[in-house]
């Protein structure tokens, strides 16, 4: 398996490995927003589940996520430490074995907790008004104790229209297959295409996956394409001994 | 005492309102007669002066009561009102139930953008907030009680500090409804 | 069955939180022996199986519980559905939050590795955390809270499992660090 398989499926995205550093690069995942060490998990089980260490592509695997996760600190911890920059390859285990472990306990404490709470769920808790008679001595007892101001800020905030949530980077289930499939079509009939004509209607995102399928179908043998000068336009074209 | 006769006296310890025998044969899935006879069980081991609580009958059915014997000591514990302070969540309900009531659980959910039950529940069990009447789509509606106005130091509920003082535009109850209302809605929108 | 017992018996029946020890003494008017011995007998009363109401030491005090074999009738009486469970975000912001409490945000969102903001959002909504004053840095700080111990069964905060318990071995850890060693030297290696 080369890394770029290494399927995930995270919060916030859901593909294979190569595509989310593509997609983080071009920033159209928030990386704040990726649990990484879910990656480094879901990684870690293959590895288990495999039973062997392909180095090529262990190392591969820890240069990019050491680089996500330098990175994401830094966005996490502003103006941090500057020996953060400085580190070495050793440091850089050092660190990430230190997380992992850290994670690991929580999410064995998460399971545990987790357990409990299924547990006591059967236990219910009476939730009833005072009787009259009860209720009539609280309130001869009771005295000022709160600010009415307290009531009137709440409300304030409540009548503040919040800015629309921004919900772009929530998109990346953009699926690779039917970015195939659309090329495949697109190309049904035609000896060529042209990239932007084709496709440049799509959001950022769907075009990434795009160009990804492109490199797919490429490897394939299906296509070849050809970009005459940088961000210039993109001639696809069919492979005729291609059988489709 | 029986499966059935603890499940009940589970069931009416949970209610807060007598339950019907009908209601009761429908949540244990026993028949009318079963229910009955666990009921006659109940009824001699919460007979007054055994335990704590009482089986009592009423108009709507059976519920469970603590013992009058007891009234002195739960004077004592329950006299003084809990007033640990307001989580931004129980503000922002109790504040919604103040200005609108009465007011839905439904509509405080809207407003807030989030389900607001555990801050409703905790509003009520702590006396500021009190179930009055339903609505016509059968929601419980609630109201601030004489006791949020106690604790709040209010003469009555027109002493409530002006919203316009904490958002520029004066409003009367019913615009102030429907502009909570729609921030709500953009709040729960993603 | 004392009467003591009855009166205590009675007053967690009323009391909605859970009730310590010192509070009850308060309100019996008895010595704290007593109540100590009053609380033994009503254990043994209210041992699980025995009754449809069990005796639970939860949140720093006692309380009333319905007895977990009548929790389908309670939830078709009192149409309430279960409450869902955690999911995998919530349970690990909430375990972090149990063990560091008071913990901001950011640090919860360092340690699992990823913004945490819904979970966070999510457990307050639920009750089971609220906000507990600022960090230095003017972060809110989150701490859990009685409904939590309640819910989760926990009779204080010192009763959560021993966190070292949760240590990955250091099989685990060796053979963690083998690797990823491995995979630098690798690298290192033209």
């Amino acid at each position: 398996m080369a890394v770029a398989d290494l399927d995930l499926e995270l919060d916030v995205f859901a593909g294979p490995f190569d595509l989310l550093v593509a997609v983080l690069l071009r920033e159209e995942v928030d990386l704040l927003e990726v649990e990484l060490a879910e990656v480094v998990v879901a990684y870690i089980e293959y590895l288990e589940g495999k039973g062997e260490l392909e180095l090529e592509v262990a190392t591969e695997f820890l240069v990019l996520i050491a680089a996500l996760l330098e990175l994401k600190s830094r966005l996490l911890l502003p103006g941090a430490d500057p020996e953060l920059e400085e580190m070495g390859p050793e440091e850089a285990v050092e660190e990430l074995l230190a997380r992992l472990l850290e994670y690991r306990r929580f999410r064995a404490a998460a399971a545990a907790l987790a357990e409990r709470f299924e547990a006591a769920r059967g236990y219910l808790y009476r939730s009833a008004p005072l009787p009259p008679s009860l209720r009539r001595v609280a309130v001869d007892a009771a005295t000022a104790a709160y600010d009415p101001d307290r009531l009137g800020a709440a409300l304030g905030d409540l009548l503040v229209v919040p800015p629309p949530v921004d919900t772009s980077h929530i998109r990346p289930t953009v699926s690779l297959e039917r970015r195939l499939r659309a090329l495949r079509d697109a190309l049904a009939g035609r000896t060529s295409i042209d990239f932007d004509e084709q496709f440049g209607g799509e959001d950022r995102l769907t075009q990434a996956v795009t160009l990804f399928a492109l490199l797919e179908l490429y490897r394939k043998g299906e296509v070849t394409w050809k970009q005459s000068e940088p961000l210039g336009p993109i001639e696809i074209r069919r492979q005729e001994s291609s059988a489709r | 005492m029986s499966d059935l006769s603890r499940t009940i006296e589970a069931l009416l310890f949970l209610s807060p309102q007598p339950v019907a025998v009908a209601d009761l044969v429908e949540a244990t899935e026993a028949t009318e007669g079963q229910v009955a006879e666990a009921i006659d069980l109940l009824r001699e081991d919460l007979a007054e002066g055994r335990r704590g609580v009482v089986l009592r009958e009423v108009a709507g059915g059976f519920s469970l009561a603590s013992d009058p014997a007891s009234e002195g000591a739960a004077r004592r514990l329950l006299a003084k009102p809990r007033t640990p302070p307001l989580t931004q969540a129980q503000a922002e309900t109790l504040a919604i139930v103040a200005y609108l009531q009465p007011v839905s659980r439904p509509e405080v959910a809207r407003i807030r953008g989030v389900s607001s039950e555990s801050a409703v529940q905790t509003l009520a069990e702590r006396g500021l907030i009190e179930e009055s009447g339903r609505s016509q789509f059968g929601a419980a509606l609630f109201k601030t009680t004489e006791l949020f106005e106690r604790l709040f130091g209010l003469s009555g509920l027109d002493q409530l500090p002006d919203p316009s003082r904490f958002d520029p535009t004066p409003d009367d109850e019913r615009e102030l409804r429907e502009r909570l209302l729609k921030a709500g809605e953009q709040r729960s929108e993603p």
